[in-house]
């Protein structure tokens, strides 16, 4: 069990570990002692061994007792749940920030210097902070090994942060029900040591698409990163957006300020439809899921996204 | 399951009373008119809670009412303001 | 245990007292909800609350207060004319509250009429359009406070109609009052309610 | 107010042939029992829809990936499932089903104050169950937004929320039209001498709950009236493309729901109240401390909410506040604990059917009691928050708590109800083998959420497949559990020996009447005096 094999992954695990294990601690205590007494005392005056009630009433020493224990335990167990938390909430100042973009269903982490990424890569032993945008509905931010978890919500600006202290690959959930892809929108966070970190960061090359794939490649692996197909399908079937399969250069159905009228799926209207999804909805699906991608994608990722589609008849 | 005798009220109980509320009214549009910055809002509110008192104890008879009924009604009040704080703990400290 | 004596169930003015105050206090939690997401979106949204309240008629909310405050006393007058056993008064003061609630709707109807014109409704063009996010949700609230509390007005006048008949019937009389009172327990809410929204809506800019 | 004169004292509310016949005797009735009754039958009708629905899961969970249903239908299926065991279920439970059988009887009286609004009431209520029962069958695909319809989801998702909004409205309206009856019922219509320090427990928990009912219930009234004139007409309240926040939604919601969960644990408290002293043929121990707690949860309950929000981003004021509030709500439900094991002591303990059940609610209400702690501390709800902690959390609670009280109640009432005993032996078998499946599927969970495995997954990892295979094979045998107790149960009512007045000898006022009571309980009110009270043995 993580709380048990106490990972060390960051540097909120001992408050949070510390806080379960005192509350663990007393509510075994008292499950275990009452369950006890009870048992002892359903066989101790059992009709066959004690035939004659003794009438008691009450005992109002007992009920102060048994008033003010509890009330300090339970004030103990605020504090240290209130210890655990606390530093959560003030990054420090030199934090390295990285923006996650929440959408539905996947995470984008963006860098500084431009990188994107569907991983979270992470320096070791260095402050990180993570501001949480979310473009359409409320997710969360989970990761286990870190005791970390905050909601991303939507016109909100949020934050979390932590030092991962531990090299290794973690699980990343998110944890606020979305929507139905809600339980596949997890990912993975790779802390490196620092210097390790800073080769890979330095690299931009692996930005610029396309010096190494084909264009339809890179098209397709845009696409898988960004999640768009967690909406569209490739083969044809419905899924919440219209499928791709046999978009490119067909006609498509479409209402737009409450007119329906036709138009043709050429260069001009995908780009549309990215940048501006609720201008012309597509009839038989709902307004609204769709987000813009403006400033997510750039032009030319989308030229590269359309080489990709018209491969799909 | 008695059917205790009611206190009859006066109509000039009444007169009276509405008197009052229109005073206030016209009160409250006066202080809103004029610019008094943060203190138009909790003015505003002071008259209307005024308002609503005599609504209550006369034109909704708690006055004339056993005390139970004025504690519920205290009590509910009670609560609301209570949830209204506590929601603030949120808005105000973020 | 001793057994007493069978008593039968009958009116029980109190009773029926108790049940609609606890039906009122259920009316002003369902207000509450819509008066915190007012305080706290005014408390986010200053300026633009107070931009917004600017298009709100003062005087026609004015004149609907002073309205209803009226109505409120003459129902209330109506309990005291029925224990006096004035049936004829009783009947008048609640034909009056009745009209004054009858043109308090008008008022309202000719006001929203006006919004509506401008342009101003939920989901309008003209709202997403030229407004700023904390006056669509000023906007927001007072169609939908306003709108619930005409929709009390309404409930209020017809629950008032049901006891005038029961009153010229004489179902209700001086010492079977319950439906009486509690029609004007029920319209004094209606007021208790206007009282605040009033000032929130119309005064505070 | 029913004439009252001319109704016979010697036949039984069952047998009495009123103004109707057949089905009709039974949905015009305005006798408390009969309606209890009614409740009761809808109640099972929708709980085992939820019972198959709770299972669909279960079995899909047993391995990642598809087993026997895509991601969209498992959305659908653990909202409904929630919809229907909060709205339809725990909430209305207790207090529509055995309050409206047993607190006139309770306190002495011949009926609640308003009988026909007592009817309506069960109206309203399955108008509200047919609106969210419709919400599946019609429109454009079932509501997929998990019972808590959190905005902005809730006005972007395409599927049909409007009817189940509604309907969960129309409910909340029938939950409140119960609780304000039953609170004038308990000021007017005591029984002579009966003062409040003599009321039973049960009736006491009732009228804690009905307050809460009265002053939650309308909050998540209006706040769903929103979310629906949100998806209509975009009013822009919840949604922040125009200005809203969802996290005020989260609020009103919470306003609501928690309180909402002490409606469901109160009146459950009060019937065990009533079965331990029962069983222990002795005064229950610290009548006044139970009371006093019950008021106390019914109050403090009302302004802890934001403990599931901690991790919304509500100011650090805010969440530590909830934090210790959170805390001392837990106090009195230990207090009652505490009293209840206590009054077990120097007892005279008749182990029966009604004990087991008792006694493993004070089992299982503690595990989850004591995990609710584990959430209430912030560092550790940050961890647990929405995994799969909470739902054990929760089942174990709500259902160990609520489930295992009305069990408890039934098997304790239904002499009085039907006026024939059950098959003891099987009544104990089917307790022993719902108790293990309960803790083989529930247990799991609290594994699994320290883990860290979300809730609402229909998809996992394979390191979380073990733990889900033991619940999955839990939620069989519980099933088991429940067909037994069910067939038993129903058999009974129909076959069962009679039973007599007061089998167990209890001394609250419902074993003072013939055994089914007859239509107006009482032929003379009884008359408190002095030295009477519900449990002087
Ligand atoms: C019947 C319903 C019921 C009841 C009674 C409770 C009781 C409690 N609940 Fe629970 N809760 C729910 C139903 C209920 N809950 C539901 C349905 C949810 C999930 C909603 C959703 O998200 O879908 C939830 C979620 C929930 C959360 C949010 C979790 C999250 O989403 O992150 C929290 C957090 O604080 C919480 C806390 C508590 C506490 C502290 C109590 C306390 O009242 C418990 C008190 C009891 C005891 C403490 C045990 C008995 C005492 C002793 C054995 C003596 C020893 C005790 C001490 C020393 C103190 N609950
Ligand atoms: C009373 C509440 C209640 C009950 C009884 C149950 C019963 C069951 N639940 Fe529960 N469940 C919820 C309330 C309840 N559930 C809620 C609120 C959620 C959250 C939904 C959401 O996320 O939105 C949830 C979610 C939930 C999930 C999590 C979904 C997810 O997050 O991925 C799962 C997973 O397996 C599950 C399983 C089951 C199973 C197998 C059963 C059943 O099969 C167990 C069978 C039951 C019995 C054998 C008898 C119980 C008897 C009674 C309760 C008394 C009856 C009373 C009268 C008739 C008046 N439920
Ligand atoms: C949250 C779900 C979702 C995601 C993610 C999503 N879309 Fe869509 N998409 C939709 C829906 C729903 C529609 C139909 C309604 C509309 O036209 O806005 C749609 C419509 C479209 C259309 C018009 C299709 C047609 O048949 O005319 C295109 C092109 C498109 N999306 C491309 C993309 C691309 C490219 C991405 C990723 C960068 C993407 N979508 C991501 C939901 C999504
Ligand atoms: Cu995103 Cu769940
Ligand atoms: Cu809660």
């Amino acid at each position: 069990m993580y709380i048990l094999a106490n990972t060390q992954a960051s540097n909120f695990v001992t408050g949070v570990d510390r806080a379960f294990l005192v509350i663990l601690g007393i509510s075994f205590f008292f499950l275990i002692g009452l369950t006890l007494v009870m048992i002892y005392f359903i066989y101790r005056y059992n009709k066959k061994r004690n035939p004659e009630a003794t009438q008691i009433k009450g005992s109002n020493t007992l009920e102060v007792v048994w008033t003010v224990i509890p009330t300090i335990l339970v004030l103990v167990m605020f504090y240290y749940g209130w210890a655990g938390w606390k530093p959560m909430k003030n990054a420090p100042e030199d934090s390295f920030e990285i923006d996650v973009i929440s959408r539905m269903w996947n995470f984008t982490f963006e860098y500084e210097n431009g990188k994107k990424t569907d991983t979270l890569f992470i320096p070791m032993d260095k402050p990180v902070k993570l501001n949480l945008i979310s473009v359409d509905v409320i997710h969360s931010v989970y990761i286990p090994a870190f005791r970390v978890k905050e909601d991303v919500v939507p016109g909100r600006e949020k934050f979390m942060w932590f030092i991962p202290q531990k090299e290794g690959i973690f699980e990343l959930f998110c944890t606020e029900y979305c929507g139905l892809q809600h339980s596949y929108m997890y990912n993975w966070v790779k802390v490196m040591p620092e210097d390790q970190f800073n080769s890979w960061y330095a690299d931009t090359t692996i930005l610029v698409a396309g010096t190494v794939d084909s264009p339809t490649a890179s098209g397709k692996r845009i696409m898988t990163n960004i999640g768009c197909l967690a909406c569209h399908s490739l083969d044809g079937s419905k899924l919440v957006g219209p499928s791709f399969k046999g978009l490119y250069g067909h006609e498509v159905t479409v209402k737009a300020g409450g007119e329906t009228k036709t138009v043709v799926a050429d260069d001009e209207y995908i780009k549309r439809s990215i940048y501006d999804p609720n201008s012309e909805i597509v009839e038989g699906f709902p307004k609204g899921m769709m987000q813009s991608y403006q400033g997510q994608l750039s032009d030319d990722d989308i030229a590269l996204m359309i080489e990709y589609l018209k491969t799909l008849k | 399951m008695t059917n205790e005798k009611h206190h009859i009220v006066p109509y000039s109980t009444y007169a009276i009373i509405l008197a009052a509320l229109l005073l206030f009214t016209f009160l409250s549009v006066a202080i809103t008119g004029i610019e008094l910055g943060e203190f138009t809002v909790a003015g505003a509110l002071l008259l209307a809670t005024i308002k609503s008192y005599l609504v209550l104890t006369y034109f909704m008879h708690l006055k004339f009412d056993k005390a139970y009924i004025r504690i519920m009604v205290g009590f509910v009040f009670l609560v609301f303001l209570a949830v209204i704080i506590i929601t603030f703990l949120d808005y105000y400290f973020r | 245990m001793s057994q007493a004596i069978h008593h039968d169930e009958h009116y029980d003015a109190e009773g029926s007292k108790i049940a609609m105050w606890l039906f009122i206090f259920t009316e002003l939690l369902l207000f509450g909800g819509l008066f915190i997401i007012y305080s706290v979106y005014r408390y986010l949204n200053q300026d633009a609350f107070h931009l917004a309240a600017e298009e709100l008629n003062t005087t026609i909310g004015a004149i609907n207060t002073v309205i209803l405050l009226v109505s409120s006393m003459t129902i209330a007058m109506s309990t005291s004319a029925l224990q006096k056993r004035q049936k004829g008064t009783t009947l008048l003061l609640l034909g009056i509250t009745l009209f004054l609630g009858l043109v308090f709707l008008v008022n309202k109807y000719f006001e929203w009429g006006v919004k509506f014109e401008h342009g101003i409704f939920p989901g309008s063009e003209h709202m997403t359009e030229n407004l700023s996010q904390g006056e669509i949700l000023f906007f927001g609230l007072y169609f939908v406070m306003t709108g619930l509390h005409a929709l009390h007005i309404i409930i209020g006048m017809i629950i008032i109609g049901v006891t005038v008949a029961k009153v010229s019937s004489g179902k209700v009389h001086a010492d079977r009052s319950a439906l009486l009172e509690n029609s004007g327990l029920y319209w004094h809410l209606v007021d208790l309610i206007w009282i605040f929204l009033f000032p929130l809506f119309y005064l505070i800019h | 107010m029913q004439a009252s004169s001319h109704i016979p004292h010697d036949v039984s509310y069952l047998e009495y042939k009123g103004k109707h016949n057949g089905l009709l005797s039974w949905i015009l009735s305005t006798d408390h029992k009969r309606i209890g009754l009614l409740y009761m039958y809808s109640m099972m009708t929708l709980f085992l829809v939820g019972v198959v629905l709770g299972l669909a899961m279960k079995f899909e969970l047993i391995a990642p990936g598809k087993t026997i249903m895509d991601a969209q239908d498992y959305n659908a299926v653990f909202t409904v499932h929630g919809v229907i065991m909060i709205f339809m279920i725990v909430v209305p439970g207790l207090p529509a089903v055995f309050g409206n059988f047993l607190l006139p009887i309770m306190i002495g009286a011949k009926d609640v104050a308003f009988p026909k609004l007592n009817l309506a009431s069960w109206y309203v209520y399955i108008a509200g169950a047919l609106l969210v029962i419709a919400s599946l069958l019609f429109g454009d695909g079932s509501p997929d937004t998990g019972w808590t319809f959190y905005a902005p989801y809730s006005f972007k998702t395409g599927a049909n929320m409007l009817p189940a909004i509604f309907g969960a409205f129309v409910l909340g309206f029938s939950s409140i039209l119960t609780g304000l009856n039953f609170i004038v019922t308990i000021h007017r219509m005591r029984a002579p001498g009966m003062g409040w320090t003599k009321m039973p427990l049960f009736p006491w928990t009732l009228y804690g709950t009905a307050w809460i009912q009265l002053l939650a219930t309308p909050v998540v009234g209006i706040t769903l009236v929103l979310v629906a004139l949100e998806r209509i007409f975009g009013i822009g309240v919840f949604d922040p493309a125009l200005g809203g926040d969802p996290i005020l939604y989260q609020h009103l919601f919470w306003i609501y729901s928690h309180p909402a969960v002490y409606i469901m644990i109160l009146p459950a408290m009060g019937a065990i109240s009533e079965v331990i002293p029962t069983f222990s043929q002795k005064h229950v121990f610290g009548y006044k401390a139970i009371v006093a707690s019950t008021m106390a949860i019914a109050f403090v309950g009302y302004f802890v909410w934001g403990h599931h929000m901690f991790t919304s981003g509500m100011s650090g004021t805010a969440q530590y506040t909830f934090s210790i509030l959170t805390f001392l709500v837990a106090i009195p439900s230990a207090i009652k604990v505490f009293n209840w094991i206590s009054t077990m002591y120097k007892g005279s303990i008749n182990v029966q059917t009604p004990f087991y059940w008792a006694a493993s609610f004070i089992f299982v209400f503690m595990i989850g009691g004591l995990s609710g702690l584990v959430l209430g501390a912030l560092a550790t709800d940050v961890y647990v928050h929405d995994t799969a902690f909470v739902v054990a959390h929760f089942h174990f609670i709500v259902f160990g708590g609520v489930g295992f009280a009305f069990f408890a109640a039934i098997h304790y009432w239904f002499p009085k109800m039907f006026g024939r005993m059950y098959d003891s032996l099987w009544a104990n078998v089917g307790w022993i083998i719902f108790f293990i499946g309960f803790l083989a599927l529930y247990s799991p969970m609290f594994y699994l959420g320290m883990q860290g495995m979300p809730r609402r997954y229909y998809d996992y990892l394979e390191q979380f497949h073990a733990a889900n295979i033991l619940s999955t094979l839990g939620s069989w045998v519980m099933t088991l559990g429940l067909v037994i107790i069910i067939i038993n149960l129903f058999r009974s009512a129909k076959s069962g020996p009679i039973a007599g007045k007061n089998p167990w000898n209890g001394k609250t006022l419902e074993w003072t009447v013939p055994s089914p009571p007859p239509v107006e309980n009482f032929e003379t009110i009884p008359v408190y005096h002095e030295k009477d009270g519900p449990y002087e043995y």
